[in-house]
């Protein structure tokens, strides 16, 4: 029908697919598709693969594990169902960053390039060099320049490794910011203060 | 580490993005230990005024500036009171707020170039919505899952050293060793490298192979006439060539009769290895 | 029939064995039947885990990876005839041939059938035994017939095998060596080659 099948077929695209799942199988890294081409001495077309990564992903759909395509490619992960079950395995649970982590991981990540100063001026108090050499060492920011003003400082800007560990494909993927107006939050719980304390 | 890393391990009165403090007494006298909390539950003094504000629903565009200012400076005034290391920016905002305030009760306001009222409150206004939508996105940030903590990767063995790898090799680097032996070829003058029409060559192999063992076939045998006219007058120009280069025999016993091809010295080379056999 | 059908249905195995699965490709070790056991809160016996991992064992039979048990436990590994595959990924230091095999192997293609007296005389140096050994048993040269001279030496020419091996269909996809006159200068400095080289 496509014009992919009147050039590959059955017993070739089976062939691909099946190369294609356990080279994204054992692979530690998300892979695109220029990467995957490699994988054959002829290699399809990059729309071929991803018609049959498509078409791969689609025959994982109802297992414990998917194929997804992020920023810097295709990866298999577990789904999210799976977790429950598989923390049971690994009970350590892995250590949530603290709201000064998030918060400086999310300038970097709405206002990127930002330098140090302009976080800090946000968020109204020092940022501490141990948050931005925790998320460096996560390989989530990186340094992309430096602003031309007195003493240089580093821009920061989030990675592609940000985005694959988040399941993102892309900076767009990110939840849209709260328009500035509309930032009221409700607060169904809130203890009116008492009146003699103005 | 502590600092950067909450292990999960947050006590119910200080979430980390939920209210931050619910359980606190309003007389004010907040005893050092829960001070501590407290102060440590907000990121700053932006994140302090803005709980200050929310929680009483003010519309953050007309802040109440002596009421807001008055509670700040008793959050400050009992984080000082008990001796707590207060972090210089809490300081900075307070003479902030006590500074809008105070231009507030001026009588005439300030206007700027355009002839607009300047409100004092703005700047502050604009610094807390920015803050408040970064913590909002921080909070989202956080929900979405993250490799490792809310989903595995998949991570099957390869055990690459189990077999022997051999050497990829490509026409390109065919074309760049032939380079290499052109190159040499010139500076060689007596080298003559000739260069031929491939398919030719490829045809004489082709026509030895199916020659092997000594087999004799017909002449016409070697041209396949369902591949076209080109591969016919390839094949036939291949024959020639191993003719002349003395790699086949061709033979026809009289003028019309069937034309056999066969391998020079097939019969030889078998008649070798019976003589081996007999040894 | 068996036992276990009596107690687990066809849901629950199969919800079973989707955890299995997951948690056997996001391993990074093997994992015995005591460790899968502890992935549920009620689990099956070690005779029911075995059965199911039996049946998702086979049911990846003819796939790129397998689900083998090993001494100490269930994993899942890359089969070995997906190697050259997944190695094309990680060229890590890819071996290469020497000049001497990569230009016996070239005048070989571009001259076949020749008989090494020939490469010798285009080379200029000696063509050692080994080189011409380990293009054979790659199964990439094969001998054609003997050349009708004293000593009938062997006529060497290029397989069926080594055109697939590089993506050809023909010898003629080759790249034509017409073009390739302009592209070279003639050697400057003439280093001697040494005569075994391969």
């Amino acid at each position: 029908m496509s014009e992919l099948d009147s050039r590959l077929d059955e017993a070739e695209r089976a062939h691909l697919k099946k190369v294609l799942e356990a080279a994204l199988l054992v692979a530690s890294e998300p892979l695109p598709v220029a990467t995957l081409k490699q994988l054959f001495a002829v290699p399809p077309s990059a729309a071929q693969l991803n018609e049959l990564l498509d078409e791969l992903a689609h025959a994982w759909n109802g297992r414990g594990v998917e194929l997804v395509r992020l920023a810097s490619g295709w990866r298999f992960r577990a789904r999210l169902e799976m977790q429950p079950y598989l923390e049971r395995l690994n009970p350590d649970k892995p250590p949530r960053y603290s709201r000064a982590v998030m918060e400086t991981l999310a300038i970097i990540a709405y206002k990127q390039p930002v330098t140090r100063g302009e976080i800090e001026e946000i968020r109204g108090v020092t940022v501490s060099s141990a948050i931005i050499q925790a998320l460096k060492e996560r390989d989530w920011i990186d340094v992309v320049g430096h602003k031309e003003v007195p003493g240089r400082p580093e821009l920061l800007a989030t990675t592609r490794h940000f985005l694959d560990d988040l399941g993102l494909s892309g900076l767009s993927d990110l939840p849209p910011l709260a328009e500035l107006g509309n930032l009221v939050l409700p607060q169904a719980d809130a203890v009116p203060e008492p009146a003699n304390d103005a | 580490m502590n600092a950067v890393v909450d292990a999960g391990a947050v006590d119910a009165v200080a979430h980390l993005f939920g209210e931050p403090v619910t359980e606190l007494p309003h007389d004010l006298y907040i005893p050092p230990d829960a001070l501590r909390v407290l102060l440590e539950s907000f990121e700053g003094p932006l994140d302090l005024l803005l709980y200050l504000i929310r929680r009483q629903n003010i519309d953050i565009l007309d802040i109440p500036m002596a009421a807001v200012t008055a509670q700040y400076m008793q959050y400050v005034d009992a984080m000082q009171a008990s001796r707590l290391e207060l972090a210089a920016e809490y300081l900075l905002m307070a003479a902030m707020l006590i500074e809008i305030k105070s231009r507030l009760l001026l009588p005439r306001p300030s206007v700027s170039d355009e002839g607009d009222e300047l409100d004092p409150r703005a700047e502050l206004v604009r610094r807390l919505l920015e803050y408040e939508q970064i913590k909002l996105a921080a909070y989202e940030l956080d929900r979405l899952p993250q490799a490792g903590r809310d989903f595995q990767l998949v991570a099957v063995l390869f055990e690459k050293e189990a077999v022997v790898r051999l050497p990829d090799v490509s026409p390109a680097d065919l074309r760049q060793a032939w380079l290499g032996i052109l190159a040499r070829a010139r500076r060689q003058q007596h080298h003559k490298v000739q260069l031929e029409a491939l398919s030719v060559r490829e045809q004489m192999s082709h026509i030895l192979r199916l020659l092997a063992g000594g087999r004799y076939l017909p002449f016409e045998a070697l041209f396949d006439t369902a591949r076209g006219v080109p591969l016919l007058v390839v094949t036939f120009i291949a024959v020639l060539e191993l003719v002349k280069e003395k790699h086949i025999v061709v033979t026809q016993d009289e003028g019309y009769a069937p034309i056999y091809v066969r391998q020079a010295g097939a019969d030889t080379a078998r008649e070798g290895s019976l003589v081996e056999q007999g040894a």
